[in-house]
């Protein structure tokens, strides 16, 4: 059938983009809107359009650079570039994707250690209780990143206005919520 | 007995590439009533048609197939190859082999099968066709010219010039269009106004233009050569022949404070008013919807003052009807206006403006004089930031087109600034600079390296205001995507051109075409770029696609050209691919039963009754008959015909049969 | 070719939908190769016994196209045939042809990628439905009720 | 009228005063809200960063369960797990692939059908109709409404607002009797879930907001979120330290504001929770 010749493939990493989030690189014509929006701008090590024009080139090399940025990792997904982008290219979808891919072959940043560990520290939360233990996340955080002074201010103030539970909250449900991380982000561990 | 000839075309390898053509000949030879079957390399060249010619003498053919491209781009060609070869033109039909097959499917056999099939499909249909002559038609020699922008009035001079009449309408109160509001003009700096007004007067003067302002077209009917259009003139409330111009009334109306629509916006005018001190005529109208008088019946100070008793309130619009011959469409564009662009505060902060407000408040006739002052405080601007593209090349805006001119007159405005405000900076934020023309890379060069106008590769994604300061983010893109924030006294936003608001209503009363955008579609866009699919109607200027001034002359004095080879001709031939009642033998002399349901349903009032009598005269019955100067061929008549009586010349129920059982027999 | 290829026969008329159908042409956008196009000076011209015919002899789809409403080349040829469609659908319905079968759509001459999404989609509709095979009732009501020129 | 709600994680802990504002009002307005039973986490931003599947799986059980319980229509008064539920939806609707996946992750029949408001859509649906009648203490202040970014954005999902220059909650303010002040930062991001990791970030993000508003005179800051809340309140410290400079003006909940203009007392709408001290 010829109904659907005219159809390209693009290859590598821009192509995976594609093929998982439906984010067509090439569209970007390197206006720069997004990244003169993108509160992160300043942090980041590529900015965000640099991270979209490395892509395009298809170059191996700068692919690596890509997965391997900070910038895939502090970005916000506050959807400010993809709400502003005239070719309406979803950003932060893809910055999702390329941050779960980073993680998977072991090259994020140095650099997002702590972003990573609070991420981490998050999930573990949910995975046992179901729901996000603030305390829990805080001290495993903490020991994780081994920060153990940081917010030392904070926690009593909280404790006191009422708002850090000593004990976790579980749900029923725990145990088909862990089964959701096996089926999901942990599928391909073990 | 029929004698065909198939000739197959390869289009150099446009066709040949996917469709096997030799096959595809070899097979037609074989059907009944083929005597003649070749393929070759391009047939529209000279000896490709030579081909035919020869075909026709040597083996006394009676109907040709060519095997081409689309009959929409060589049927006149060929049909006259064919008369030139001695067999009337409509004995010939081409198949569409390019377009609609090579062009748009794969090599493979599926593609050749599809040839071979349409080829067989017209072989049947020209064994059916009948030798025709072309109609003739008288040709009324005036010129309708809708629009009195610069394209406009160029169009309506040159066909004066050419000795013809010409009817221009303008919907405005005065012609002059988007040109004469402009400060001075790229790529020379010229003074718009100095250019416009000279000619703007001659239109006014010329002895063979009878101009109609404040006035639209209401609808159309006709076709090449012989048009009817009615022309709404709106109310003034002005009598045009009492009116001296003095202007007494618009300094006397109380109603001052209407945002004029000349200035953007950026001053006022009165109830009563004329747009421009230049404005060609220079007669005020009345706004009604503004006019203290319409509003609460009392006021009529214009009355009071006016010298001449001009003001007329209970004045109506008033529908005239004119014969014309050709149409030159010249209604321009529009530009995108507030809430468009949220992200850069138009509409909210008033400093962040147009590129048409910058062009009044840079104009010596303008709101300021031509000082560049920031319209929320009068102060002069230190710093100002243009921004390229606001809302072109903006998928997600809906405009992903170029807006073609605005590179150039942001430069324009730039180097305005420079020039006026010594000391002054100023950034455009650009995405490519697109100076295609005669002197306009030259012209951008001088902006940035004299003027010293700074161009920074990026777009700006927000314009927000703090302590009085207009805060542009932006980005330059050749430092590494390096964020680049401004705090500038003034924003430019070089808005998109779009097709005029009316646009498309206007094509649907003249039965043109439109794109995607509403801007009216050319019949071919490079080799018919003025006409229309209409016959006798053409664009000029803007409302093509957005065009500078020198192009928006080029197309207009074109589209002159058009027209005054029209009316070079006291007659017109047209296609006889018209309607037919059948005629017969008497007793029966037609199968038409009388029923008029054709009448009825002919969109052109072509149909006729026509009272068949014998020779004492009495009536023996009434039957349709077409009127071949009205009919237009869409054939609504025949499918409505349940006797089957009246048939479309060229689409006979004959040939548009066979050759569709010609497709499902074999398919 | 083991798979079913649908017989499709456009009738579109030539001022938007033949032109469309060039301009995809022009612009290179590929279809399917199944679909063989009829031109018409206007959809109001297009008789409705002649589909019915065309399904008598064993065609599998069509698709009648034409401009847009308002954008009719002559004014309102396009609202007469929309107008018959109306009625036609009901005799479709009545000699049992699956109005699916019949694609109605307006393609203007601005609209090369429509056209391919029209005869890519009607053509993948009648790949589903399967090839036509009720014509004999189709040409027995011929026999019977019309006699055609 | 019965309206479910999914509270989420920081309403149950950091962000009680909340939960309690909204329960307060919603009381006053005699909308019965009944709590999602078993309800998980959305995942929040640390699931989407890390594995796109869990990230639409945690928040389809939650949906799964508001199906089941049998709630045609749910309130989520968190922007960002709001974000979360609608951006769930909006994807499963759009890919039945992805949808049979998440389903046969979270093993419960999903069909994704579940109305979900944010906390303006519920206000203007439910309590903006009657509320005119319930002013008791017009809320007469200059207020700086943040919408903060996952409120309005995107527009293609969440079909809610306009992206630039919001209207919603000013409108839903002036209501009360509020002069909504014309500022420059009211989707601009507050740095979000960074709050932990990069406590810097999120003092620069926030310090901007915070001196945006006071800037420009308002009396309080109105948000809809906790996010939005706990990077605009709890970090005040930081903020300052950032901007060199103490400002003091307090982060309010639209329920808050609303609780105040009906008069109910200060103690039910958890203002004593606050870290910045509301004396508005
Ligand atoms: C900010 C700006 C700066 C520019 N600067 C330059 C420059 O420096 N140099 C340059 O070459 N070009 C410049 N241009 C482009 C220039 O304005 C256009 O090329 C030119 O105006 C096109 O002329 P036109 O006659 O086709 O259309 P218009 O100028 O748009 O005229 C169309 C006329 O038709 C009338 N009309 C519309 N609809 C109807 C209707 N239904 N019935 C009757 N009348 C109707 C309108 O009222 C108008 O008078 C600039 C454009 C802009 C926006
Ligand atoms: C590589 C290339 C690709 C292009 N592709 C496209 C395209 O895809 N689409 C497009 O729209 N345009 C394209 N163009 C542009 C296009 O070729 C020109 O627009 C077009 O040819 C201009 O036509 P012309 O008649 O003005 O000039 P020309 O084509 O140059 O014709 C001028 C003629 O005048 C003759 N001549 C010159 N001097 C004299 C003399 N003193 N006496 C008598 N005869 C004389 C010459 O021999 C010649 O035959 C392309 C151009 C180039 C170079
Ligand atoms: S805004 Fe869009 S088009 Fe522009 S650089 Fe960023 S991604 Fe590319
Ligand atoms: S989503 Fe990420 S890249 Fe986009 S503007 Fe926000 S922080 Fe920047
Ligand atoms: S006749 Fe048509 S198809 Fe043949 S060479 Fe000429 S343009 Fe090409
Ligand atoms: S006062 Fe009378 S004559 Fe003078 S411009 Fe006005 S209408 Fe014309
Ligand atoms: S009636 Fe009065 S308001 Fe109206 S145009 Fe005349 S002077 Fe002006
Ligand atoms: S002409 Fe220049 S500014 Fe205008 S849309 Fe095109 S590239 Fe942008
Ligand atoms: S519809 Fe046919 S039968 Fe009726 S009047 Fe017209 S031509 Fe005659
Ligand atoms: S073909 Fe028939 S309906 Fe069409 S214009 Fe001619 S007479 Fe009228």
């Amino acid at each position: 059938m010829s109904a659907d010749t005219h159809h390209k493939t693009t290859k590598g990493l821009s192509g995976e983009v594609l093929e998982h989030t439906g984010v067509k690189v090439d569209k970007c014509y390197q206006c720069g809107k997004c990244t003169a929006g993108c509160p992160m701008a300043s942090e980041m090590d590529l900015a965000p359009s640099y991270l979209l024009r490395m892509l395009q080139t298809g170059d191996a090399k700068l692919e690596e650079q890509v997965l391997r940025s900070f910038t895939i990792w502090v970005c916000l997904t506050c959807e400010m570039c993809y709400s502003r982008c005239p070719m309406s290219i979803d950003i932060p979808k893809m910055m999702d994707f390329l941050r779960e891919k980073s993680m998977k072959e072991k090259k994020a940043s140095k650099k997002a250690k702590e972003i990573i560990a609070f991420h981490k520290s998050f999930l573990s939360s949910i995975e046992k209780t179901g729901r996000l233990y603030e305390l829990g996340l805080t001290l495993e955080y903490k020991a994780r990143t081994m920060s153990i002074m940081q917010d030392v201010g904070v926690a009593p103030a909280m404790l006191s206005r009422g708002k850090l539970h000593i004990l976790p909250e579980l749900i029923k449900g725990r145990s088909a919520v862990s089964s959701i991380f096996d089926k999901t982000i942990n599928k391909n561990k073990k | 007995m029929s004698r065909i000839g198939v000739f197959v075309c390869h289009c150099g390898e446009n066709i040949s590439a996917t469709v096997n053509c030799q096959k595809v000949a070899e097979t037609a030879s074989g059907y009944e009533g083929v005597v003649h079957s070749v393929d070759y390399k391009y047939m529209c060249s000279d000896p490709g048609q030579t081909l035919i010619k020869q075909a026709i003498k040597d083996k006394n053919l009676t109907g040709v197939v060519v095997a081409a491209c689309s009959p929409r781009m060589h049927e006149p060609t060929f049909r006259k190859a064919c008369n030139e070869g001695g067999l009337n033109p409509f004995m010939c039909e081409m198949a569409n082999l390019r377009e609609h097959c090579s062009w748009v499917h794969d090599k493979g056999d599926l593609t050749t099968e599809k040839a071979i099939d349409v080829v067989r499909t017209q072989v049947e249909k020209v064994k059916r066709n009948q030798p025709l002559t072309d109609i003739k038609v008288p040709v009324t020699k005036t010129a309708l010219v809708i629009g009195g922008g610069i394209a406009g009035i160029q169009t309506s001079l040159d066909i004066a010039n050419c000795g013809h009449k010409v009817i221009l309408i303008e919907k405005d109160p005065s012609i002059g269009g988007h040109m004469s509001q402009l400060s001075e003009t790229f790529p020379t700096l010229d003074c718009s106004q100095c250019i416009l007004t000279p000619r703007m007067v001659e239109v006014a003067q010329h002895p063979n233009i009878t101009l109609y302002t404040y006035a639209e077209l209401e609808s159309l009917d006709g076709f090449i050569g012989n048009f009817t259009a009615k022309i709404r003139k709106k109310a003034k409330s002005i009598d045009e022949k009492l009116c001296t111009g003095c202007g007494l009334c618009t300094t006397k109306c109380p109603t001052k404070k209407i945002p004029s629509e000349f200035n953007e916006g950026l001053g006022f005018r009165p109830a009563v008013y004329v747009p421009f001190p230049q404005a060609v005529p220079n007669i005020p109208v009345i706004d009604r919807i503004n006019c203290t008088y319409y509003i609460k019946g009392k006021c009529k100070v214009c009355e009071k003052v006016c010298p001449t008793k001009a003001i007329v309130f209970d004045q109506e619009d008033e529908i005239i009807e004119v014969a014309v011959g050709a149409i030159v469409v010249a209604t321009g564009f529009g530009i995108k206006q507030p809430d468009f662009f949220p992200e850069y505060g138009y509409g909210k902060y008033p400093d962040v403006i147009t590129g048409m407000q910058f062009e009044r408040l840079a104009s010596a006739s303008g709101p300021t004089f031509g000082e560049i002052k920031r319209p929320s405080d009068g102060q002069v601007p230190k710093k100002i930031v243009f921004i390229a593209c606001a809302g072109s090349r903006d998928e997600a805006k809906g405009i992903p087109y170029c807006s073609k001119i605005c590179c150039m007159y942001t430069a324009k405005h730039a180097m305005l600034y420079q020039h006026k405000v010594h000391g002054g900076e100023s950034t455009v934020f650009y995405m490519d600079i697109r100076a295609a023309g005669k002197n306009y890379e030259e012209f951008v060069r001088r902006a940035i390296e004299e003027d010293t106008v700074k161009y920074v590769r990026g777009r700006v994604s927000r314009v927000y205001e703090k302590n009085g300061k207009l805060i542009v983010k932006g980005v330059d893109t050749l430092l590494g995507a390096m964020p680049v924030e401004i705090e500038a006294d003034m924003v430019v936003l070089a808005t998109a051109g779009v097709a005029n608001p009316g646009a498309e209503e206007l094509a649907q009363k003249l039965h043109i075409s439109y794109d995607g955008y509403k801007f009216f579609a050319e019949s071919h866009p490079k080799l018919k770029p003025i006409e229309t699919n209409t016959g006798g109607i053409m664009v000029a200027g803007a409302c093509q696609s957005i065009r500078d001034i020198p192009e928006s002359v080029s197309m207009a004095s074109g589209a002159a050209v058009k027209v005054a080879c029209l009316f070079s001709q006291n007659e017109l031939t047209r296609e006889p691919l018209i309607a037919v009642v059948n005629r017969c033998a008497a007793p029966l002399y037609s199968t038409c039963v009388g029923c008029f349901l054709c009448q009825s349903a002919c969109p052109y009032q072509a149909i006729e009754r026509e009272e068949i009598k014998d020779r004492s005269g009495k009536l023996i019955k009434s039957i349709a008959k077409v009127n071949p100067g009205l009919c237009q061929g869409c054939g609504t008549c025949v499918a409505f015909c349940r006797s089957r009586s009246i048939d479309i010349q060229g689409y006979t129920h004959d040939q548009v049969y066979n050759e569709v059982m010609a497709l499902l027999n074999e398919y | 070719m083991s798979e079913f290829e649908p017989k499709v026969v456009a009738f579109v008329c030539n001022w938007c939908t033949y032109a469309g159908a060039d301009l995809t042409g022009t612009s290179r956008i590929k279809y399917a190769t199944n679909v063989r196009i009829v031109r018409f000076p206007c959809t109001g011209r297009i008789d409705y016994m002649l589909l019915m015919k065309s399904f008598a002899e064993g065609v599998d789809g069509i698709i009648v196209s034409g401009c847009h409403p308002n954008d009719c080349h002559y004014t309102s040829g396009n609202f007469q045939a929309r107008r018959r469609w109306i009625v036609f659908r009901n005799l479709c319905d009545f000699m049992g042809i699956d109005i699916r079968r019949i694609q109605f759509s307006w393609v203007s001459a601005a609209e090369g990628a429509k056209w391919a999404d029209v005869v890519n989609t009607t053509v993948t509709t009648i790949r589903e439905l399967g090839p036509y095979t009720d014509y004999k009732k189709v040409a027995n009501y011929f026999e019977k009720e019309v006699s055609h020129g | 009228m019965v309206l479910g709600i999914y509270p989420g994680c920081s309403l149950k802990g950091s962000s009680r005063e909340y939960t309690e504002s909204v329960l307060a009002v919603a009381k006053a307005f005699d909308i019965e809200i009944k709590e999602i039973l078993d309800w998980n986490c959305c995942g929040a931003t640390a699931a989407h960063n890390l594995s796109k599947e869990l990230a639409l799986a945690l928040p389809a059980r939650i949906l799964a369960l508001a199906e089941n319980q049998g709630l045609d229509e749910i309130v989520v008064p968190c922007a960002a797990c709001y974000s979360r539920l609608s951006g769930t939806q909006h994807e499963l609707n759009q890919h039945p692939e992805l949808k049979s996946k998440v389903v046969e992750a979270i093993g419960m029949e999903y069909k994704g059908t579940v109305g979900i408001l944010n906390i303006v859509q519920m206000i203007d649906k439910y309590i903006t109709p009657n509320i005119e009648s319930k002013i008791v203490k017009p809320f007469d202040h200059k207020l700086a409404c943040y919408y903060g970014c996952l409120l309005v954005r995107p527009k293609e999902v969440l079909k809610f607002d306009r992206e630039e220059d919001p209207q919603s909650m000013d409108t839903l303010m002036s209501k009360l009797g509020a002069k909504p002040i014309d500022w420059a930062f009211k989707t601009e991001c507050c740095g979000a879930g960074l709050t932990m990791s990069r406590t810097k970030t999120v003092a620069r993000l926030s310090g901007e907001i915070v001196k945006d508003a006071a800037d420009r005179g308002a009396e309080a800051i109105i948000v809809a979120c906790p996010m939005c809340h706990s990077n605009l309140d709890m970090r005040r410290k930081e903020i300052n330290e950032y901007n060199d400079q103490k400002i003091n003006i307090p982060v309010l909940y639209t329920t808050q504001a609303i609780g105040l203009a009906i008069g109910l007392d200060r103690e039910s709408l958890g203002l004593q929770r606050h870290f910045v001290k509301v004396e508005i």
